[in-house]
């Protein structure tokens, strides 16, 4: 059965055609049954190949399926080929697994959707789309997926057409990633140029043979490694682009969890994961990775910090996390990123599923300082929502404070590591425990706001099951990666096949450190995560006009991180604007209509002047004609006069 | 007695075509510029019998017996033109007739 | 003796010609004209062409300027007005004029003197020998020129001819 | 030397049929005088056929004054044609016009015995009088609507320019007469082969007679009368000055240049370079701006000479094969656009602006498609016979190094396509902005017009008979 | 059959003969006579796909050749020789494909039907023979012949300005064929052989029997590039496709778009190349520049095009960009890359001009602020416009994505700052067409005339399915187009390299 692995990706596709082509006829709950069903039938499938799959010794557990040739020309080839390892197999537990869950909580926070089932055929397209992306055997399939989400992204965050901002943003998510996918296809190029193969074994085996060891400076691989990464900087939100992905939050809130929180932004992270083999040796580059992992994170928490929108805080909040899992990369500590993706997904979905029930309750409001005092009507929501916020304020034990602890011990301890790094995590963390409390205690605590009384409650199970499901798993996942003085690190175990063709830079092999510094850091990451907490508990649950007091003695300040460092806007004024002035006045009109048209009209108003002057010879009088004939012959004579003698 | 020379009378042939040519472009009467061609004509036919002498030939007078025929014809077409010319518009002046031009 | 001739009415000649277009009036036009074609006349018997000479007095300033005067005296037609810078035109024009007569007289015909091989022009046998060549060599331009005036004959019919039907 | 009346058995019969048709005048009654017409279509059709028995005949006659060869076959199967078709359709128009048809065909006749005198002339005396018999006879028939203001104007302008540079021509023959000794072609070309003759005379000589043929075959800056006289001219009158005029003029100027000129060949091409280029822009510039489609046409015939010189220029058998399959293929396109036009045109000539053939183009399908054909002929889009005709005349061109001048003449026929497409793009592609208006098409101009149309398809689809007809008549 | 002799006469035939019986079926019947045209244009299409199966792709020479004399006379020998290629057997499919849609596309017409019936009948003729024709001569007839059915189409059908657009169309393109003409006649003479075939001209210059001097190959070289150049349409010379394809009626800007400006790009393949190997390489960095500006350019400027049918024009130059970039970056993947993109390109922005069509059809107007919130009233369309508008954007699954990959790709391996540029089109590709689909259909219904148009018909689904389906097939089966087109791609290279080895021999002895 095992072999038969990339059938996962067939149910998928069949809800998503089901659904795209006849659900529009079909009621509600088959549309919604056959979206759920679809990926959870992809779902368990995959369980039991997982079962098969776990069994196998480690040397095995790279299974390659080509199921036809897709492109040939010349000596180019891609291959339509598919590639089973623990890193593809434990991406593609979580994107249907938690896939599955969300698809479930769908159901209800969608109920009377006239949309409905362009809204499952599209959920099973990126289901689709992201299973082949993790499951794709060469970089040009890979690409399929990575457009392909892109693609479900676009059309989940414009899901509600008739708004113009969900066009907007769909629109700027679209075009932001193409232009990291267009780097994307240049690293391609250059991968294919240099080796002539994009297949990720035989690739990788190549590598490892032409460039055993890693070599700083501006090498191929250099380019080619700093090329996908750009292209992962498209995917993942990272700094330069990372402006679409708060914009995305104008998808209805599951898509968000799903899409822009658990699985797809990840897939910058499981790229630079995958290529792991050409990124370790390329130590420039991954110091670069580090320090744009490390300044995301600081930005977006940053900005997290002040946000009114529950969904932007949430959104900031991923930008920061996926800063992290660069962070981790950055420092070769590739497994430890794909340990946080793994956690993260379920805590971050987790969140946003909660603000999803939130949303549900107060009809679409989204401002956080008008909520408040939710805690009593919706109890599911808010002590799964607490589950996740620690998680990801990473306190002990629940899973966020093992794979963010491990980050922050990499950075410390890794050879590419530096204590900047780990200092700056620091902060992030305890920025990220500050305002996901301060989340926390404007929607739950407090007086209610304005609009909505005590009554009222939780959705129903298909919201809370889900909500509960994803908070045990928060809860527990990081037992997959307990570090050296707890235990077993299982996912190190199980990913190590994965980088068997990448350069060991030693990273989880300890440093002469002893597990007491390992767990002096851990603790100093857990205290500053308490006391960001502690202070929003200060700052928002008690007394909440100091924040205000400070917004208005810093306006500039307070703006600069509500427009998250005013970059977006510059984007839009002077690379959306620019272009657009660029190519009406100048190009268009200036260029196109003036001066080539111009040229082409202009030539043909020039033959009608000088027909005007050729015409003018015709007088009419027929002693100027003879003047003419009597010039022409004088031509003559002119010539001959020249030619005689 | 010396003969003049045939220069002399080719020159002459020249002067007087380009007397024709000149009154043809100066002149605004139909009339005149068709006699400043007959001059044309008549100039041409100086220059065969100049030339005529010098080949000792004869043929050339024949050429000469030709032009004239042909000047008579083109006198006798030219002349009923004018005449229609002048039914029409009632004028001789050249300058007037452009009715046709651009 | 030649000399005197051909100096005497070459200037005749010339002056008559430059009277045809210096006229203002149509008549007196073609009275120069017809002096001109009675000077070149005699410049064409003194170049050995007698018959030639004849038929231009006759057929030339016989017949067609006659035909011009009637015409002329028909139609009656006003002095011609030269415009004021009637001058001014005329010296533009003289410029291109003179250049061409100075290229042909001074640099073409002066290059030029053919000794012919022909035999000399017998003054009694002229008209005799052009019969003969006429009605021989030049036999078919003869019949041919019988066409054209045909032509001009009923071109002339066609052209004055009142109302036709 | 024998006088072989044989040799010119068409002419003569053209020439006794003409004075035939002019005694006939009084005999017929007015009504029946529309048979002259056809009776002339007849004359010049039995004249073709006698040409077609003769095509193998060669060698002079009359002493020299003529002498036949297939290129005098083939222009004279040229003129025939043209002056039949013009027959044909002046017909319906003289009838239409209420003008006498008794002079009319005579005079075309005689037109016609004179081009053909010319295409066979081996003496510059013999093609002088040939020319003449044409221009005389041309003027009358520009003139034949003598109610015409107009028509007047157009043969007034013909005949004193036509005069004018008529005597320029005769003092060309009167210096190349004194320079060789002779008028005949073969003893002019022996002097000057010999290096005889006066190199200064014989030039100037040369230079004159081009002047004069030149302003006869409308090349720039001596086209300046041609619109002026085409737009005048009775329509079938303006047909038999675009095509047969002006054919009988270039091939005569063709063989004075290869066969009588061939040493001098660097000056006449020289000059003929520059008129071809100037006559080609002149022409396709000066169109552009039209609104008379006599008139444009007019332009349009000055730029085809101007294409035409190319073969001339040349001055290689197979420059001679260009022309002359250009001379078909250009009589066949332009005889056919007079036709439609002479019908368009109706009762005194009242429409012939552009703008009268707005939106017909669905009205009256037959001229409008066949007009379009034509058009696209004159452009040269195959698969028409006017393709071909460039096709040969710029391989001719390209063959003698005249490249920069090809490259020229496509770039003015580029530019002159926009006043084809203008006429087309005001049959098809506007409104009428009058109501229907029934315009009868009298039965000749009819076949006329489908022969036409079939003929220049049929030359565009396959080539190869008038090309053989051309090569051989060009001497290949 | 004696007719299945003679194949690709067939072919030709076909078309013929139903504007023949178009010609002569009465007037009045209109049905009949929308028929007739579909049928004799299915048929047309069917005997293509007959072609593709025979045809063997192993061989990269021609296949099914005719040949005969055309007619020979006084010097000249013009062949009627007809054969099929790699390259060519995939523009006649995507020639016979296109045509029946187009005719479904203008089922509603009414006015002088006949006349643009048979017009488009006998632009098929043309265009397919264009596609067939191995004499010199004889494409440049069928080459003329294509443009007359067009001109009349926009003159005549066309919208507002469609005089001036018809008129510019025609002068543009004829303008460079009379290069194009001059040219063909001075290579008849270097060539000395008579006649003008092009594979003996070809094989004369591969086995250096005659040698061009470097400033003739430029110089014929130019001539052939500026015919094909303006209709491509490259760089400077793009400016009558905006005009002509806004304002033709729609079946005629699908065809003008999917195959008339193959046409350009055939014929750089088809004759500059292999003709002038040496003037081509050598200006080969100034025409990928050309191209480079054409794609950035193209796209900019269909950024703001406040038309929709401007803005799909304006998309086509950047498109074909990529096709001429593709075809002067001179390597086998590149090469293949630009045909396929000219299929892809027929197919997707066919397509566009079908939906821009069928909303034509609907409200009279193309202007993009007209429209707004589409996918409300007419969701079936909208989803049909998404489809075909990602083809168009090259979304890998669909066929742009594996022309543009393969060209960007192939120009990678020998041009890295090129490729470098041109991926930029594909970021604006995305972003202009987005933007345009935002406008038009996603938002709230703005205008009142929006609200009830009706979905997609059966007839305009059927003629979009194909091209749907198509695009699909060729972004996932691209083996069944690229194989055949491998062997003619590969001698094109082939010769490419003959003479740059050549070059390296020329440079050695100075």
């Amino acid at each position: 059965m095992i072999e038969y692995f990339w059938l996962a990706l067939v149910p998928p596709l069949a809800g998503f055609l089901f659904n795209g082509l006849v659900g529009k006829r079909l009621p509600a709950r088959i549309v919604s049954g056959a979206g759920c069903a679809a990926t959870g039938a992809s779902f368990l499938f995959l369980l039991a190949v997982f079962a098969e799959f776990i069994r196998l010794p480690a040397e095995e557990q790279q299974i390659v399926h080509r199921l036809f040739t897709w492109i040939q020309a010349g000596t180019f080839t891609a291959e339509c080929s598919f590639l089973l390892d623990p890193l593809s197999m434990i991406m593609l537990l979580v994107i249907t697994g938690v896939g599955f869950l969300i698809h479930v909580y769908s159901t209800a926070y969608m109920e009377g959707e006239t949309g409905l089932y362009r809204y499952f055929a599209y959920l099973n397209l990126f289901v689709f789309m992201m299973s082949l992306l993790v499951m794709a055997g060469n970089y040009l399939l890979l690409f399929v997926g990575w457009e392909g989400v892109g693609l479900c992204s676009y059309l989940l965050i414009g899901y509600y057409i008739e708004r113009k901002s969900a066009g907007d943003a769909a629109k700027k998510a679209f075009v932001v990633n193409r232009v990291g996918d267009a780097c994307f296809l240049l690293g391609v190029f250059l991968i294919f140029k240099t080796f002539g193969t994009l297949e990720f074994g035989s690739l990788f085996e190549t590598v490892s043979r032409t460039h055993p060891q890693p070599e700083s400076g501006f090498t191929v691989l250099a380019a080619i490694t700093l090329l996908l990464f750009l292209g992962a900087t498209g995917k993942s939100a990272q700094i330069p682009l990372q402006v679409w992905l708060p914009d995305a939050m104008e998808g209805p809130t599951p898509v968000s969890a799903l899409i822009h929180a658990a699985t797809m932004v990840t897939a910058g992270v499981y790229l630079v994961v995958r290529s792991a083999a050409l990124y370790s040796r390329a130590p420039d580059v991954l110091l670069l990775i580090a320090v744009v992992g490390v300044l995301t994170a600081l930005l977006a928490a940053l900005t997290a910090l002040v946000q009114r929108d529950i969904k932007k805080v949430l959104a900031y909040s991923t930008i920061s996390q996926l800063g992290y899992m660069f962070m981790a990369l950055g420092v070769g500590a590739f497994s430890t990123g794909i340990f946080h993706l793994f956690t993260h997904a379920f805590f971050k979905a987790l969140l946003f599923l909660g603000a999803g029930s939130v949303l549900l309750r107060l009809h679409h409001e989204l401002d956080l300082f008008r909520m408040g005092g939710l805690r009593n009507s919706l109890k599911v929501t808010c002590w799964t929502m607490w589950v996740g916020t620690a998680a990801l304020a990473g306190i002990f034990p629940l899973s966020g404070f093992f794979s963010k602890d491990e980050i922050l011990w990499r950075a410390l301890d890794s050879p590419l590591g530096h204590p900047v790094f780990w200092v700056a995590g620091l902060v992030v963390a305890g920025l990220t425990a500050f305002y996901m409390c301060r989340l926390m205690f404007l929607a739950f605590y407090g007086s209610p706001g304005h609009g909505h009384g005590e009554s009222g409650s939780e959705a129903g199970t298909a919201v809370t099951a889900p909500l509960a499901i994803l908070a045990g798993a928060a809860a527990v996942a990081g037992v997959v990666g307990l570090p050296a003085y707890l235990g077993d690190h299982r996912l190190d175990h199980f990913l190590a096949p994965v980088f068997r063709y990448s350069y060991d830079h030693g990273v989880s092999a300890g440093h002469g450190a002893s597990h007491s510094l390992e767990l002096l850091a851990g603790g100093a990451a857990l205290a500053i995560s308490l006391l960001g907490a502690g202070l929003a508990y200060r700052l928002y649950a008690r007394d909440r006009s100091i924040p205000r007091r400070l917004a208005n003695r810093y306006p500039g300040l307070h703006g600069t991180l509500l427009q998250q460092f005013r970059i977006d806007q510059a984007y839009s004024r002077f690379v959306v604007g620019g272009l657009k002035v660029l190519s009406r006045r100048v190009l268009w009109r200036a260029v196109d209509v003036g001066v080539v048209d111009g040229a082409v009209n202009g030539t043909a108003s020039l033959f009608r002047r000088w027909s005007g002057v050729a015409t003018r010879m015709q007088s009419g009088n027929t002693r100027t004609y003879a003047a003419w004939i009597v010039t022409g012959a004088a031509l003559v004579f002119l010539y001959l006069y020249s030619v005689i003698d | 007695m010396g003969m003049v020379p045939a220069t002399h009378y080719l020159a002459l042939g020249a002067v007087l075509f380009v007397i024709g040519v000149a009154g043809f472009i100066v002149r605004r009467n139909v009339i005149t510029m068709f006699m400043s061609v007959e001059l044309m004509l008549n100039a041409v036919n100086l220059t065969f019998l100049a030339y005529a002498r010098t080949w000792n030939q004869v043929d050339a007078h024949i050429f000469v017996f030709f032009v004239m025929t042909v000047a008579a014809a083109e006198a006798a077409v030219g002349l009923a033109l004018i005449l229609g010319l002048d039914r029409h518009s009632q004028t001789l002046d050249i300058d007037t007739v452009n009715r046709l031009q651009g | 003796m030649e000399q005197i001739v051909f100096y005497v009415f070459a200037a005749v000649a010339v002056g008559s010609a430059l009277l045809v277009i210096l006229q203002q009036r149509a008549v007196y036009s073609a009275f120069s004209l017809i002096v001109c074609f009675g000077a070149l006349a005699v410049l064409y018997f003194q170049l050995g062409a007698a018959l030639v000479a004849a038929l231009q007095v006759i057929v030339y300033a016989g017949a067609i300027m006659v035909l011009f005067l009637f015409v002329i005296m028909l139609l009656d037609p006003k002095s011609e007005r030269f415009g004021p810078d009637r001058f001014k035109k005329t010296a533009l024009a003289a410029l291109p004029a003179a250049a061409f007569l100075a290229f042909v007289l001074l640099r073409v015909f002066p290059a030029w003197s053919p000794r012919g091989s022909g035999d000399p022009l017998g003054s009694g046998e002229g008209p005799k020998r052009i019969a003969h060549i006429l009605f021989q060599d030049y036999l078919l331009p003869f019949e041919v020129t019988s066409i054209l005036i045909l032509v001009a004959i009923l071109g002339a019919v066609v052209l004055v001819k009142h109302r036709p039907d | 030397m024998q006088v072989n009346t044989t040799a010119l058995l068409p002419e003569i019969l053209l020439a006794v049929a003409g004075i035939l048709l002019m005694l006939a005048i009084p005999l017929l009654p007015s009504r029946q005088q529309v048979r002259l017409g056809y009776a002339a279509s007849l004359v010049l059709a039995a004249a073709l056929v006698v040409v077609l028995f003769q095509w193998d005949n060669s060698g002079p006659a009359f002493f020299g004054m003529v002498s036949m060869d297939p290129l005098g076959g083939g222009a004279r199967i040229l003129f025939l044609v043209s002056s039949a078709t013009v027959a044909l359709i002046s017909v319906s128009y003289l009838k239409r016009e209420r003008l006498r048809h008794g002079e009319y065909f005579p005079l075309l006749l005689m037109a016609t015995v004179g081009m053909s005198l010319m295409a066979v002339s081996a003496d510059l005396i013999m093609t002088f009088l040939g020319l003449e018999i044409l221009s005389i006879s041309g003027y009358v028939l520009a003139g034949y609507r003598r109610g015409d203001p107009r028509s007047n104007e157009s043969a007034l302008k013909y005949f004193l320019l036509g005069a004018f540079s008529t005597a320029f021509m005769l003092y060309g023959i009167a210096l190349l007469y004194g320079a060789t000794g002779s008028t005949e072609y073969s003893r002019i070309a022996e002097s000057a082969t010999q290096g005889q003759a006066e190199t200064a005379t014989f030039l100037l000589g040369l230079g004159l007679l081009l002047v004069g043929f030149g302003f006869k075959a409308a090349l720039a800056p001596l086209h300046i009368w041609t619109p002026d006289v085409y737009q005048g001219a009775p329509v079938p009158i303006t047909a038999h000055l675009a095509v047969g005029s002006k054919a009988a003029v270039l091939i005569t100027l063709l063989r004075l240049l290869h066969q009588v000129f061939p040493e001098s060949a660097d000056q006449w091409q020289y000059l003929l370079w520059i008129a071809c280029a100037a006559t080609m822009i002149i022409g396709n510039l000066a169109a552009l701006t039209q609104t008379d489609v006599k008139r444009l046409l007019a332009y349009s015939s000055i730029a085809h000479a101007g294409y035409i010189l190319l073969g001339v220029i040349a001055n290689s058998p197979g420059g001679a094969q260009g022309v002359l399959f250009y001379l078909a293929a250009y009589s066949l396109m332009t005889l056919g656009a007079f036709a439609v036009v002479q019908v368009f045109s109706r009762r005194d000539e009242q429409f012939t602006k552009l703008e009268d053939y707005r939106g017909i183009g669905y009205r009256h399908p037959l001229l409008s498609v066949s007009l379009t054909i034509f058009l696209l002929s004159l452009i040269g889009i195959p698969p028409t016979a006017g393709f071909y005709g460039k096709l040969f005349l710029f391989s001719a061109a390209v063959e003698a190094d005249l490249v920069a001048l090809v490259i020229l003449a496509v770039l003015a026929s580029a530019v002159g396509l926009y006043y084809y497409l203008q006429l087309i793009v005001l049959m098809f592609m506007k409104e009428a902005a009058s109501p229907p208006d029934p315009i009868p098409v009298p039965l000749a101009v009819r076949i006329v017009i489908l022969v036409m149309a079939a003929g220049t398809l049929y030359v565009g689809i396959y080539p190869a008979q008038i090309l053989v007809i051309a090569g051989e008549a060009a001497g290949l | 059959m004696p007719l299945a002799a003679y194949p690709l006469s067939l072919l030709l035939l076909i078309p013929t003969i139903g504007a023949a019986v178009v010609c002569l079926l009465p007037p009045g019947r209109e049905r009949l006579l929308k028929w007739a045209a579909l049928i004799a244009s299915l048929a047309a299409f069917l005997w293509s796909v007959v072609l593709f199966r025979n045809f063997d792709n192993q061989a990269g020479s021609f296949q099914m050749v005719e040949r005969a004399d055309w007619f020979q006379a006084a010097g000249f020998r013009v062949q009627y020789y007809l054969g099929l290629d790699g390259i060519s057997l995939l523009l006649v499919l995507l020639t016979t494909v296109l045509i029946p849609l187009a005719l479904l596309a203008s089922w509603n017409l009414k006015d002088k039907l006949k006349l643009y019936l048979a017009s488009i009948l006998l632009l098929e003729v043309g265009i397919l023979g264009v596609f067939l024709a191995l004499d010199l001569i004889l494409f440049y007839v069928f080459w003329e012949v294509s443009l007359i059915p067009m001109y009349f189409l926009i003159g005549i059908w066309g919208s507002s300005r469609r005089i001036y657009a018809a008129v510019k169309f025609f002068i543009y393109t004829m303008a460079g064929s009379l290069l194009m003409l001059a040219a063909i006649v001075v290579l008849y003479f270097l060539m000395g052989t008579g006649n003008f075939d092009l594979v003996e001209m070809i094989g004369i210059l591969k086995r250096g029997e005659a040698v061009l001097s470097p400033e003739v190959e430029y110089f014929l070289f130019g001539l052939f590039f500026v015919a094909f150049a303006v209709k491509v349409p490259v760089f400077p010379l793009h400016t009558w496709l905006p005009d002509a394809h806004t304002e033709a009626p729609t079946a005629a800007s699908v065809i003008l778009a999917g195959v008339l400006l193959k046409m350009g790009a055939y014929g750089l393949l088809r004759f500059c190349l292999p003709l002038f190997p040496w003037a081509s390489a050598q200006l080969a960095p100034a025409i990928c520049i050309l191209a480079l500006i054409g794609i950035i350019y193209g796209a900019l400027v269909a950024m703001v095009q406040p038309d929709l049918k401007r803005l799909v024009a304006y998309s086509s130059v950047s498109h074909l960009g990529f096709v001429v970039l593709g075809i002067f970056s001179f390597n086998f993947q590149s090469m293949e890359g630009a045909a396929y993109q000219m299929l892809n390109h027929g197919v997707s922005t066919g397509a566009l001009f079908l939906l821009v069509g069928i909303l034509y059809d609907r409200r009279h107007t193309r202007r993009i602020d007209e429209f707004g919130g589409l996918a409300h009233s007419m969701p079936r369309y909208s989803a049909c416009f998404f489809i075909v508008l990602l083809g168009s954007i090259g979304l890998p699954g669909l066929g742009g994505f594996v022309g543009e990959f393969l060209i960007l790709q192939g120009t990678f391996l020998t041009n890295v700052p090129a490729a470098a540029v041109a991926v930029c089109g594909v970021v604006l590709s995305a972003a202009y067409m987005l933007w345009m689909y935002q406008r038009v259909f996603m938002g709230r219904i703005g205008k009142e005339a929006n609200r009830r148009l009706p979905d997609l018909s059966l007839r305009e689904g059927a003629m979009l399915i194909p091209a749907i389906a198509l695009s699909l097939w060729m972004g996932i089966g691209s083996g069944t187009f690229l194989r055949t087109m491998d062997g003619s791609i590969q001698l094109l290279v082939d010769r490419l390299d003959q003479v740059k080895q050549a070059q390296v021999v020329r440079s050695d002895v100075p």
